[in-house]
C-alpha cells in the first residue's frame, strides 16, 4: 500500500484535522470531530444534513457551506456514520425550519439516517429523507429503489441547498429535490481498485488492459469487464445508457457532471466530454452547466463517471445559484 | 446448568472480543468476494467496544449488559452489520428487562427479540442472503430447547449447530440487499458474510457455556 | 499504458476541443486552439501570458480568466508552446499596455517565449519576463536561476492577475511579480511515475515501497530516493527545507498551496497539510491563505508538493483578491 | 564532388526524416536516463516537417531550403533540441544566402553559423554537454577540411567522424542544462542526448554525400 499516511487508524481523524486546519468556514458538534457542521447556521433555514463513509473527497462533507449543505457525519473509510453522530448533526444544524437528510442509497447509512431521525423526532426536530440513487449500473428500469448513490447527488445538493437558501420550507425543499433526484442519472467506468487503508490491500483485481462498466464507489461489480476500448467508445456505451432512461426531445437543456474517481487525470476527463458533447449535440440536448473534476471519488481509484440532470424551468435557477464551500466554488453567471 | 448470573455472563464479551478479533482476516477476505471488506474491521472494532463498556460498568444487570454492548457498537461501527448487531443488542436487552439471571427461556427471547429487530431494521425477509437467515434459525432452535428443558449449555450447543447449519444453506441464496445484492447470481454459492458473523456469535455463546460446564 | 484516450497523437488537441466545449470563457488565437486566450479581454489592462507543456493541468492554461492570466501557449505533453504559437497568443493579449511572460525555468519554454518576445518587439509589443523557479530541490542556494518552475507559479500567477487588473503598469506588475518569486520555495514528493500518451511507457522506475524526495513534475531526479516513511515524516523533511530558506520570525504570514501531483487522493494532502500546520505553529507562522487540490499536475503521477509564500503588506492583498476561471475560483474574503 | 546543386541538396530532407524516424525509440530511450523521454518523438516530428516542408517548395534555393526546414521545425518540435535545431537551421540559411551551389566552405560556414545559433540560444558554453559539445566539433572540422581543399564526401566523412569522437567525448562531462543538470554526477559516463542528435546529422550528411559520390 503505497499511500502519505501514518497510523492507517488515523487516516479520517487526521485528515479532519486538517480540513478544520484549513477551512475555519467549517467546525464540529458536540466535540466529536465527525459530526462536521457549518460554522455558520442561517437562522429559520431548512438544514441539509448529509453523510456517509470517508474515502470519496469531496463528497460528503465538501459540499458543507453557503447555499449548499450544513453538516455531514463523517464515517469511517467506506462506513456509514453512527445515529448518535448523525443525531448531533442534526439538533445543531436544526434551526426551527427543520432538516432534510440527503445521502446515498447504502444499508449501512440508511439504517443510521433512520434511526438519527427517529431520535431526531423525539427532539421535536421534523426530519425529511430524500435518498440518491443515481447509479444506472447498479440496478434495471423498475428497480431503481435499489440502486446505489453515487457522484449524481452533486446536483441533489444543489438544488436542495438553494431551494433552502430561498428559505423554502421542508417540505417544498424535499419537492424539488426528488424531482432532481428523479431526472438525474449516472454511469461509471473504473480502472483500477482502491486500497482501504485499514485493510491495506485492494478489494478486487482488474486485468491490465481491463474496465470494468458500471462498477461501484467501493468497487462494487458494474455491467460488463472488458478490455479497454479508445475512450470515445467508452464513452459512447456510457451515455447511451443514461439516455435510454432519459428520453430527450429537441431542445432539451441538461446539466452534465464529469467526475474523476480520484485516478485519473484532468486531462483525460476533457477529452471524455468532447466525446459527450458530441452525442449530446447529436440528440438536440443543450448543454446548460458542466463540471468538470473530482466530486466523488474512490480514493486513488482511476476512472470516472458521467451524470446527467435533465432540467426544467424549476430546476435550473437552483442549478445555477451561486455556492462556495470549502471544496466547492461557483459563481453564478 | 439451568442459569447463569449476570456478573458470569459478563463474561462472554471478553470472549467475543478476542474472537472477532482472531476472524479479523478472514472476515476482511469474506466481505471482499462480493462487499467492501470492511466487515472484519467492523466486528472486530464493534466487539471491543462492547467489551470495554460492558468491563467498565460496575455489576450491572443483564439487560443493561446487552444494552450497553448495543449503544457501543453502535458508536463504534457504524456500518451495515454494525449498526444491525447494535440494534440485535439492543432490541435483546429488552427482552431481558428486569431478569436476574439468564436461563434458556431468557437465552431464547433475547434471540428472538435480536432476530426481529435486526429484520425491522434492515427491512429484510428470510431467504434473502442476510445474517437474519442465520439469527431466525438460531432464535427458533432456542425456543424449542427451552420448551424441552434443555441446560444452557445443551440449549447453546443445539443452537451453534442450527447456525452453521443455516450458514451452510445461505449458499444456495441469491444477496438481495446490501452491496453483495450487485453480484445477484454470482453472490450463490457463497456463505453470506454477515450470516458468518452470526454463527460466530453462536459459536462463542456454545464455547462460553461449555467452557462454564466443563468447570 | 490504461489511460482514457483515442489516438495518442491526438492527446492535446482533443483535451482542448472539450475545453473549448465546457468553458465558453475562453477561446484560441489565430485558428490555433493552441493559442489560448481569455474571451473578454480588458481593455488596457497589462496582459499575462503563459505557457508551457501539456500534461499539467489546471497548469498553465487553467488560469486564464478573470483577474488572472489573459493567455497561455500550449504545448504537446511536457513540451513547450513554438514560438509562433506564443506570438499569436502575445498579439491577441497585447491591450497597448504590454505583456508579461511568467512560466517555469524549462530550457525549452526559455527559448521559446524568448523569440516570441524579439517577434513581439518587431511589432512594438512591449514584453518584460518573470521566470518562476521555485523547487528548491533542484539546485542549491546560491545557484537558484538553475531551479525549475513548479506548483509556486501559482502564487505568482495570483499576484501578477490581481496587480494585472489593478490596472497597474507593466513595470510594476513586473515588480511585484519578482517580489512573489522571490518569496516562494516549493518541495515535492513523488510515489509514481507517470505515462506520455506518446511514449506508452513510464518514463522511470521506482521500487514498490519508495518515494523520491524533490522529484520534478517530469520525473526529473529528487534529492532522495529511499523507503516510503509515514507522512508525518515526509512533510517535515519537505518543510525542514523551505524553512530554511525563508528565516521566519514570529508573526510571519504565509500562503500555503498544497498542490496534488494527480494521483494521490485529497485525503492524504490533508492528512499532509495537518503536519505542515503544526510544524509553521511550531515557527510562529500564521498561514494566512491555503489551497489544498491540484494545481499543477504530472498527470497520474502519485505524490504533491508544498508551496510556501512568505507574505508581506503588498503581497498579501494582491493574493487574497478574487478569481474567477475555469478552472479556478475564489471568492475574496 | 567540389559543388552540388540546390536540387540535389534537397535530397537531405527525406533522408533526415528517415532517419530520424528509424531512430525514434533509441531517442526516447537515450533521452529517458536523464530527461523526459521526448526527444525521440521530438526529433521525428522535427525532421518529418522539414522534410515536408523543402518538399512542398518549387525549386527552392539552398538559403531557403534550410529556412524553411528551420521555420517548420520550430513550428512542429518546439522542445529544447527542436528549438535550438530550428535556430540552427535558420542561421545556417543566413550563411548559405546567396549561394547557388553546395561546397566545402559553404558547408563549413553552414555548420559555423549552426553551432553559433544554438549556443547563443542556449546560452550553452562548450564543455557544458549539450548539443553544442557535437556541433562546434562538426563546423571546426569542416572549416579545417575548406582549408585543405577536401571534396565534399571528404569532408563530410571528417565531420561524421569527428562528430563521433565528439558525442563519445561528452561522456566524461557533467550536464549543466536542462532536465539533465538535475541528474549532476549522475550524468557522467552517459552520452549527451542532444548531442547525439547532432552525431546522427553529421553521419546522414556524410551517407547522403557517399551515396552520390558512389553515384
Ligand atoms: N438490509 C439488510 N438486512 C439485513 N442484513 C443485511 C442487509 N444488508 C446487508 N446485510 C448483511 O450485511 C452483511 C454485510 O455487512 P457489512 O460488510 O457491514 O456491509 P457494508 O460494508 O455494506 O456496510 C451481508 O453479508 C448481509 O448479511
Ligand atoms: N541550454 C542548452 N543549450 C544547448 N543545448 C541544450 C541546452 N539545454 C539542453 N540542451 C540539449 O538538449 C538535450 C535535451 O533535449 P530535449 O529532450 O529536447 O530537452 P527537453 O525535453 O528538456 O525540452 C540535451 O541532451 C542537451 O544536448
Ligand atoms: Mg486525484
Ligand atoms: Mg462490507
Ligand atoms: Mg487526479
Ligand atoms: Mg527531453
Amino acid at each position: 500500500m503505497k499511500k502519505f499516511l501514518n497510523n492507517p487508524e488515523d487516516f479520517v481523524d487526521e485528515m479532519l484535522e486538517g480540513i478544520y486546519r484549513a477551512h475555519p468556514e467549517v467546525t464540529f458538534a458536540d466535540g466529536d470531530m465527525r459530526c462536521f457542521v457549518t460554522a455558520n447556521p442561517v437562522p429559520g433555514k431548512v438544514g441539509i444534513v448529509t453523510g456517509g463513509g470517508s474515502g470519496h473527497l469531496p463528497l460528503f462533507l465538501g459540499y458543507v457551506g453557503k447555499n449548499m449543505l450544513d453538516g455531514a457525519g463523517v464515517g469511517g473509510v467506506f462506513q456509514s456514520p453512527s445515529s448518535d453522530q448523525l443525531l448531533s448533526v442534526t439538533k445543531y444544524v436544526d434551526q426551527g425550519a427543520g432538516v432534510l437528510y440527503l445521502y446515498g442509497n447504502y444499508t449501512g447509512d440508511i439504517m443510521n439516517f433512520d434511526m438519527a431521525g427517529e431520535l431526531a423526532e423525539l427532539d421535536d426536530i421534523e426530519t425529511a429523507t430524500v435518498v440518491g440513487n443515481d447509479d444506472v449500473a447498479s440496478s434495471v428500469v423498475g428497480e431503481e429503489h435499489k440502486r446505489r448513490g453515487v457522484a449524481g447527488i452533486f446536483f441533489l445538493y444543489k438544488v436542495a441547498g438553494a431551494a433552502a437558501a430561498q428559505m423554502k420550507p421542508l417540505a417544498e425543499v424535499k419537492r424539488l429535490t426528488e424531482k432532481a433526484k428523479d431526472r438525474v442519472r449516472t454511469m461509471g467506468v473504473a480502472l483500477s481498485p482502491c486500497i482501504v487503508p485499514e485493510v491495506g490491500k485492494p478489494s478486487f483485481q482488474i486485468g491490465d488492459d481491463e474496465m470494468e462498466i458500471g462498477m461501484g464507489i467501493h468497487g462494487e461489480p458494474g455491467i460488463t469487464r472488458k478490455a479497454l476500448e479508445p475512450v470515445d467508445a467508452v464513452v459512447k456505451e456510457m451515455a447511451d445508457r443514461i439516455f435510454a432512461e432519459q428520453s430527450y426531445v429537441d431542445g432539451d437543456e441538461v446539466a452534465v457532471l464529469m467526475n474523476g474517481l480520484g485516478g485519473t487525470p484532468l486531462e483525460e476527463l476533457y477529452i471524455a466530454y468532447r466525446r459527450l458533447g458530441q452525442l449530446l449535440d447529436d440528440e438536440g440536448v443543450t448543454i446548460r452547466h458542466v463540471w468538470l473534476g473530482e466530486f466523488a471519488t474512490s480514493m486513488e481509484m482511476a476512472g470516472f463517471s458521467i451524470s446527467i440532470l435533465k432540467l426544467d424551468d424549476e430546476l435550473e435557477p437552483l442549478i445555477a445559484a451561486e455556492v462556495d464551500t470549502p471544496f466547492f466554488k461557483h459563481f453564478a453567471g | 446448568m439451568q442459569t447463569l448470573d449476570a456478573k458470569t455472563v459478563a463474561g462472554l464479551f471478553p470472549r467475543l472480543a478476542a474472537r472477532f478479533e482472531a476472524e479479523r482476516d478472514a472476515l476482511i477476505e469474506l466481505d471482499s468476494k462480493v462487499g467492501d471488506s470492511d466487515l472484519g474491521l467492523t466486528m472486530a472494532k464493534a466487539f471491543r467496544a462492547a467489551s470495554e463498556a460492558v468491563g467498565a460498568l460496575d455489576a450491572p444487570d443483564l439487560s443493561t449488559q446487552m444494552k450497553t454492548a448495543g449503544a457501543a457498537i453502535a458508536k463504534a461501527a457504524p456500518s451495515t452489520m454494525g449498526t444491525l448487531m447494535a440494534t440485535g443488542f439492543l432490541r435483546g436487552s429488552k427482552a431481558l428487562d428486569g431478569a436476574a439471571a439468564l436461563d434458556v427461556a431468557g437465552l431464547a427471547a433475547f434471540w428472538d427479540a435480536y432476530a426481529n429487530g435486526v429484520a425491522m431494521r434492515g427491512k429484510a425477509a428470510l431467504g434473502d442472503k442476510t445474517v437474519l437467515d442465520v439469527l431466525d434459525p438460531i432464535a427458533r432452535r432456542c425456543e424449542a430447547e427451552a420448551g424441552k428443558g434443555a441446560s444452557l449449555e445443551e440449549a447453546c450447543a443445539a443452537a451453534a449447530k442450527a447456525a452453521a447449519d443455516a450458514l451452510e444453506a445461505t449458499r444456495d441464496l441469491v444477496a438481495q440487499h446490501g452491496k453483495a445484492a450487485a453480484f445477484q447470481e454470482k453472490s450463490r454459492g457463497l456463505q453470506d458474510a454477515g450470516g458468518t458473523v452470526a454463527c460466530i456469535l453462536a459459536d462463542e455463546f456454545n464455547g462460553f457455556m461449555q467452557a462454564l460446564a466443563a468447570g
